[in-house]
């Protein structure tokens, strides 16, 4: 049974129709990647997930139970951890406290603090400093942290590796990797190099619908799929 | 061809603690294609600030063919021919498309304080602007509201409001940025044609490498606020130096 | 980009914010300089009560000014509307503190009104139905039906008439009828029917016009936290409860120690307050979060219509407030000698050769500290604050990460005019009660918060100190006179320079200074 | 036909100007309808002066314009640049006493005063100016608020009281016979109107103009315009010192006009009025300033004739009601409906279309 499944959604954004009718099926423990030209309404899609953007059709449905009317608040709370495109660090706290201030239940961080240390050894180094001070890559590293101090079960990521460097990219597709081997993750990648070689499973959406989705492997062989909706890969 | 257009001296700027460019001296030669990448945080958007006027340096010279602009306001820029874009997308956002560009056609005349005329008399503006969106491929969408257009689009009514003042100097804060695959050979080539047909120099910040390495005449790598290397694109591609403090090995098999 | 790793020493750290902030420090430094040449002009023993009496007067703006900071920092608002806020917290420590039993014969009525409202969760299945018809008007329709029936039942309640302009048209009798403890309870008043139906028809009401009001935005759990159910049951409770005690209730309060009576009319007018400050943010502030300066209009609009209601339910206005008794002994042991005599009752104490008043300059300085130190940690130190800083900066993440971020934002909207309403409660003894005493207050804190840096909570302190203690120079001026070469006559500034005084410094400090001197500079 | 055609070709202008003209038309009608229907007087008694509703309602209607004026002036200052001054009422107060002193103290005729207050304006408009590069948004609004406050300081100081009569207000300023208000009351009001109309049609041009356009810009974003090559400071200048000398000018008839100037005119409470003004007509829009004016002074006047002491609690709520469920106001609602975006896509929809088929 899936974890995460999304049935004819449909929102609006002002007058604005962006998504008219998106499916989506995410697997216990599978990485998935959503793929798809730019305004296709990838992000739009996690908000939605979110609350951060309220539905305006169909069903979100996330462990049997029916999220679409929730606030972002309780969808979080349900286990679902958010890592948006433009990273959102808080400047004015400590990089320790934009790690804290995700947490659900008292010593959250206390148990997830070594893992994310492994993962980033960055961070440790960093826990004093103010979150402005990192770079890009150390940011997106934190962003991704901050989503692993609850105990999520879904993490929603919005293009990790936008506006990084190659090799940070590199570091940011392994933390991913390890990551996902007790967590679900639902990606959107612009770099199908990067998308390929994370993700299980894809779907494709175009002017706000899917139209397309299956096993990753299928795709990178599916020349005619790539270029009819992505583009020159 | 060498000819240099832009040359600075020596620029370094200071945000309290933070030293974000270093001593930097690089020479682009007029009519070229010129890209500055490096890692995030090695000072390319604050060089980029500084030469464009943006910012002021804490020490260092820009010259402009040969003139020095380092201090001179950053609305004057423009008539010294510089036009440059911003990694953030920075439109008029309440107004449509077409009174984005034709507002930047009129900055360069001297029309802007002639307030008992209607707009409408000046004419010249807008069939520059309407000229400017035919490039890019908007005019489609001149009557709509900037802040409706979906991002790829916003990008290039960026573009289009950097070339209405037919500057001599683009500078690009990485045009691609969050634009689809599809559309990033498209935009190049515009940028590429611009550059080729009307003579310009092109500055251009970006990551996405193959963008970088195709269409550059030259490439400036940054790292820590200073220059690591310079060259051709084969040369930087065969910089160790540079491999390991950039590209990393993600692209090797791509050839 | 590079960041600096060695610990630098202390001349190091020094020579670095002297290259940063060399302007900042220099117009510190010219302030200072100013206000003690003001002082110098003085004699020496007005230097020590003119600073007491600034530090007053900043304590009462910095509590009016730390909320709008507050505010300001987190939501991008300025509250226009606080300083009437002060104004009707002082309207209501007043009658709690004077008239006891009207207070209590109006909470009841709140409390139980207050029970379906903290059911909030309880009602967005109805209110999704409501909102599915597809039209506003309904939801309008539920809550102009709600406040109708509220209305009605409202009118069964017991209600203890009283009179507010018998103690308005003689202030001296008044004060010593309190004096003397012959200030009695009012008869009480009967149910206008069976008082089961009123209850009940004021439950129902309040729950139409909260379906009303849920269905223009029904998201969320349709299911109550444990919090709100027990709110929701504690509120019902203290309302009945309220209803059938009054009486002994109403003795019990008349008869208490007057200074407790005060500290409890100040709570009580805090709470009250903040529950209307959470009211304005959920009503007026939120549908228009995109529009900021349509928020500056509506807030000027219910600054004014808070006005216009004190004149209609106070009656002719200006009231003072006897201090409470505590800080108001004189005769025998009086002045007290030194600061160890703060709670021996006298209204004054010999301080450094001078005479301080106990209330205005040291309970009130006191309070005033309190907070800032109280407020500060908690910025700094809890979750909550850490809420708030990261929310100012992007609250649609904040809420993405688990957090329910609209009742932070309604918390701190509460928090600030809780803040100026205990400004207003302690103000009333000093410098009495007049609906325009908000308006002078908001100015006086505008003008502290723009000169310490308008968003900064310490600023706001700051600035406060500065106008308060600027204020109280110019006043003594106005009694001594400044003897200048060119005038026969020594200058005597007239009232109206001592805003105009304040204002000119904040003007000065800002064209050097334009993020004030504890601002961050905007990015 | 090409994008440079749709862009600029534009009905005639008397078409565009046509509700202009209708009211215009409607305004000199007016008290001649009032005096036959309503006070059952011949018509000569509009230009006789005679006493009645007639000439009652000119009066209303010249404290209309005068609002209109200034509305129209923050209109330009706060609706058109996006400068949020707090202190917009002391553009009014200076241009008021200072045509009184001129007037009543120093003597002079009507005409070089009224030059002398225009230069004064100017001036005032040049201090704001200068605090214009050093502080926004809200500091600049508690700067003009404080700027404005200590003018009104002045103003009411028993210091000046000879020149200003301090906190009673200015009385006994002479106006000239043939614009006296009680005596010419039906010249004061045309000439009121005319004074209006020259304005309104000279600020729709500004608008519609090059630097109309800057302005707008400036206030979508102003680092952008700068980036282009606009020198924002000097648009915003200009601005400030169009909009001053409006107010200056509103401000001279108000004092031609009414028998006492009080110091309220330099007050927050002032500038509120003009806020609540363009609020009501449609911020940003011009026309919406004079619409605003009208509804602002006779709902004022009405509710304070049938409520009495509830008049400004209603006013205050409806003045929630109005930013709550009508923020772009009556004129800027009438537009958004009429959508004018809408007809320009439309327009270029068949145009292309055209092209394609030929």
């Amino acid at each position: 049974m899936s974890l995460l499944s999304l049935e004819a959604v449909n929102t609006h954004i002002g007058q604005y129709h962006i998504l008219q009718g998106v499916d989506l099926e995410v697997g216990a423990g599978e990485i998935v990647a959503m793929l798809g030209r730019n305004g296709a309404g990838k992000t739009t899609t996690l908000k939605t997930i979110m609350g951060l953007h309220p539905r305006t059709g169909g069903t979100v449905t996330f462990d049997g139970e029916e999220i679409g009317e929730l606030r972002p608040y309780e969808v979080a709370s349900l286990g679902i951890g958010y890592v948006p495109e433009n990273r959102a660090i808080f400047a004015d706290l400590s990089v320790e406290e934009n790690l804290r201030i995700a947490e659900r239940e008292r010593g959250d961080l206390a148990r997830s603090i070594d893992f994310i240390h492994d993962l980033f050894p960055d961070l440790a180094r960093l826990a004093e400093l103010p979150g402005t001070s990192l770079s890009g890559g150390q940011q997106q590293m934190l962003a991704v942290a901050r989503a692993l101090v609850p105990e999520n079960r879904l993490l929603l990521i919005d293009e990790p590796s936008e506006g990084l460097a190659p090799v940070i990219i590199e570091q940011m597709m392994e933390a991913i990797r390890s990551i996902s081997s007790d967590t679900t993750v639902l990606l959107v990648e612009q770099n199908f190099v990067v998308a390929s070689r994370l993700a299980q499973q894809y779907v494709i959406l175009e002017e706000g619908r899917s139209v397309a989705g299956g096993a990753m492997a299928d795709l990178v062989d599916d020349d005619e799929t790539i270029n009819r909706y992505l583009g020159a890969g | 061809m060498s000819d240099v257009l832009i040359r600075t001296e020596g620029l370094r700027k200071e945000f309290g603690a933070l030293v974000a460019v270093d001593d930097v001296s690089v020479s682009i030669e007029r009519g070229t294609l010129h890209s500055i990448i490096g890692p995030n945080g090695a000072g390319k958007t604050t060089f980029f600030n500084l030469v464009s006027g943006t910012i002021k340096p804490t020490a260092g010279r820009v010259y402009l063919d040969g003139d020095d602009v380092t201090n001179i306001p950053v609305h004057r820029t423009i008539h010294h021919g510089i036009g440059r874009s911003f990694q953030i997308t920075n439109l008029f956002p309440s107004l449509t498309v077409l009174e984005n560009v034709r507002l930047a056609a009129q900055a360069t005349g001297s029309d802007g304080f002639r307030w008992w005329r209607s707009h409408a008399r000046f004419t010249d503006y807008v069939s520059r602007a309407e000229e400017v969106l035919t490039q890019v491929g908007l005019v489609e969408r001149a009557f709509d509201i900037a802040s409706n257009l979906p991002h790829g689009d916003q990008r290039k009514l960026e573009l289009a409001m950097i070339l209405a003042p037919d500057p001599e100097v683009l500078m690009l804060d990485e045009p691609t940025a969050g634009m689809a695959a599809e559309q990033v050979p498209e935009l190049i080539a515009l940028i590429r044609d611009v550059q080729t047909s009307g003579d310009k120099t092109v500055v251009l910040v970006e990551h996405n490498m193959g963008v970088v390495m195709n269409t550059s005449d030259r490439i400036t790598v940054m790292a820590q606020g200073a220059v690591l290397a310079e060259g051709t694109p084969d040369e930087i591609s065969a910089n160790e130096e540079v491999k390991v403090a950039y590209l990393g090995s993600l692209y090797e098999d791509l050839g | 980009m590079t960041t600096a790793t060695a610990k630098p020493s202390l001349g190091d750290r020094w020579s670095k914010a002297w290259t940063r902030d060399r302007r900042r420090i220099i117009v510190a430094a010219v302030v200072a300089a100013l206000l003690v040449i003001g002082l110098g002009g003085l004699d020496p023993e007005d230097w020590f009560v003119t600073i007491m009496r600034g530090l007053a007067t900043g304590a009462i703006t910095f509590l009016v000014a730390s909320g709008l900071s507050l505010i300001l920092g987190l939501m991008d608002v300025l509250n226009l509307a606080h300083g009437e806020l002060f104004m009707l917290g002082a309207y209501l420590g007043w009658t709690a503190y004077i008239r006891p039993d009207t207070t209590v014969d109006l909470l009841a009525p709140i409390l139980i009104t207050i029970a379906p409202f903290a059911l909030w969760a309880l009602w967005r299945p109805l209110g999704r139905k409501v909102a599915a018809l597809g039209s506003r008007w309904a939801g309008w329709l539920l809550v102009a039906v709600g406040l109708g029936g509220w209305w009605w039942a409202w009118r069964l309640f017991p209600l203890a008439i009283w009179d507010p302009s018998v103690y308005a048209e003689s202030p001296i009798t008044f004060s010593l009828a309190f004096d003397i403890g012959t200030l009695v309870p009012l008869p009480a008043g009967t149910f206008g029917g069976p008082a089961l139906i009123a209850v009940l028809a004021m439950l129902v009401a309040a729950s139409i016009a909260a379906v009303g009001l849920v269905s223009f935005n029904p998201t969320g759990s349709p299911r109550p936290s444990a919090k709100g159910i027990g709110a929701s049951i504690v509120a019902l409770a203290a309302g009945l409860s309220i209803l059938a005690w009054r009486e002994g209730l109403v003795e019990g309060l008349f008869a208490m120690n007057p200074t407790l009576r005060f500290f409890l009319a100040g709570i009580v007018s805090v709470i009250v307050i903040s529950a209307i400050g959470a009211g304005v943010e959920v009503a007026l502030i939120r549908p228009l979060y995109d529009r900021p300066i349509y928020q500056l209009m509506i807030t000027l609009g219910f600054g004014f219509i808070l006005i216009e209601l004190v004149r209609e339910v106070w009656g002719r206005p200006e009231f003072t407030m006897p201090k409470p008794p505590a800080f108001n002994g004189i005769g025998e042991g009086c002045p007290g000698q030194g600061i160890g005599d703060l709670f021996s009752g006298c209204s004054t104490i010999e301080m450094f050769g001078a005479r301080i008043r106990t209330y205005n300059e040291l309970f009130i300085v006191g309070i005033g500290i309190i907070v800032l130190v109280g407020v500060s940690l908690l910025i700094k130190r809890t979750r909550i604050g850490m809420v708030i800083r990261a929310g100012v900066q992007d609250r649609h993440m904040v809420e993405a990460l688990g957090v329910n971020v609209r009742v932070v934002f309604m918390g701190v909207f509460a928090m600030g005019a809780g803040l100026a309403a205990l400004g207003g409660v302690l103000a009333g003894p000093s410098i009495g009660l007049s609906p325009e005493m908000g308006g002078r207050l908001l100015l006086s804190a505008l003008i502290a918060l723009a000169i310490g840096g308008l968003t900064s909570f310490p600023g706001a302190a700051v600035g406060a100190v500065l106008v308060g203690i600027l204020q109280q120079i110019i006043i003594r001026y106005g009694q001594t006179g400044i003897p200048l070469p060119w005038l026969e006559e020594p200058f005597k500034p007239s009232p109206p320079l001592v805003p105009a005084s304040t204002v000119l410094l904040m003007i000065v400090i800002l064209l050097v200074l334009p993020n004030g001197l504890l601002g961050k500079a905007e990015h | 036909m090409s994008l440079v055609d749709l862009a600029t070709t534009r009905k005639p202008w008397i078409v565009r100007h046509r509700l202009l003209l209708l009211g215009v038309l409607a305004a000199v009608l007016f008290p001649f309808v009032i005096a036959i229907v309503v006070d059952g007087a011949p018509i000569s008694a509009v230009w006789e002066n005679a006493d009645g509703n007639a000439k009652f309602l000119q009066g209303l209607a010249i404290e209309v314009v005068v609002l209109a004026l200034y509305a129209m002036s923050y209109d330009l200052v706060l609706g058109v640049s996006g400068l949020l001054s707090f202190g917009h009422a002391m553009f009014f107060a200076v241009g008021a006493y200072s045509l009184g002193i001129l007037l009543k103290s120093a003597g002079l005729g009507l005409v070089p005063s009224l030059l002398i207050v225009m230069g004064i304006a100017v001036l005032v408009a040049l201090l704001f100016a200068v605090v214009l590069p050093r502080v926004k948004g809200i500091g600049f609004a508690l700067v003009t608020l404080g700027l404005a406050s200590v003018t009104g300081i002045i103003i009411s100081s028993s210091e000046f009281k000879d020149y200003t009569g301090a906190d009673v207000g200015l009385q006994g300023v002479p106006s000239p016979d043939w614009l006296n208000p009680t005596d010419q009351r039906f010249r004061f009001y045309l000439v009121s109107m005319g004074v209006l109309v020259l304005v309104y049609l000279l600020y729709q041009r500004l608008v519609d103009s090059p630097t109309g356009k800057v302005l707008v810009a400036v206030r979508d974003n102003e680092d952008r315009a700068l980036m282009l090559g606009y020198s924002t400071f000097w648009y915003k200048t200009f601005a400030l010192i169009v909009a001053s000398m409006t107010a200056a000018l509103a401000g001279s008839l108000h004092t031609l006009y009414q028998p006492i100037v009080t110091p309220e005119v330099a007050g927050l409470g002032f500038t509120v009025a003009a806020l609540l003004m363009i609020l009501i007509g449609g911020v940003g829009t011009v026309s919406g300033a004079i619409v605003g004016a009208a509804v602002f002074r006779l709902t004022e006047f009405y509710l304070d004739r049938w409520f009495e002491g509830l008049s400004n609690l209603l006013i205050g709520a409806g003045y929630i009601l109005l930013v709550l469920f009508l923020p772009y106001g009556i004129v800027g609602t009438w537009r958004t409906r009429s959508n004018r975006i809408g007809e320009g896509r439309s327009r270029l929809a068949r145009l292309l279309s055209g092209s394609k088929g030929e």
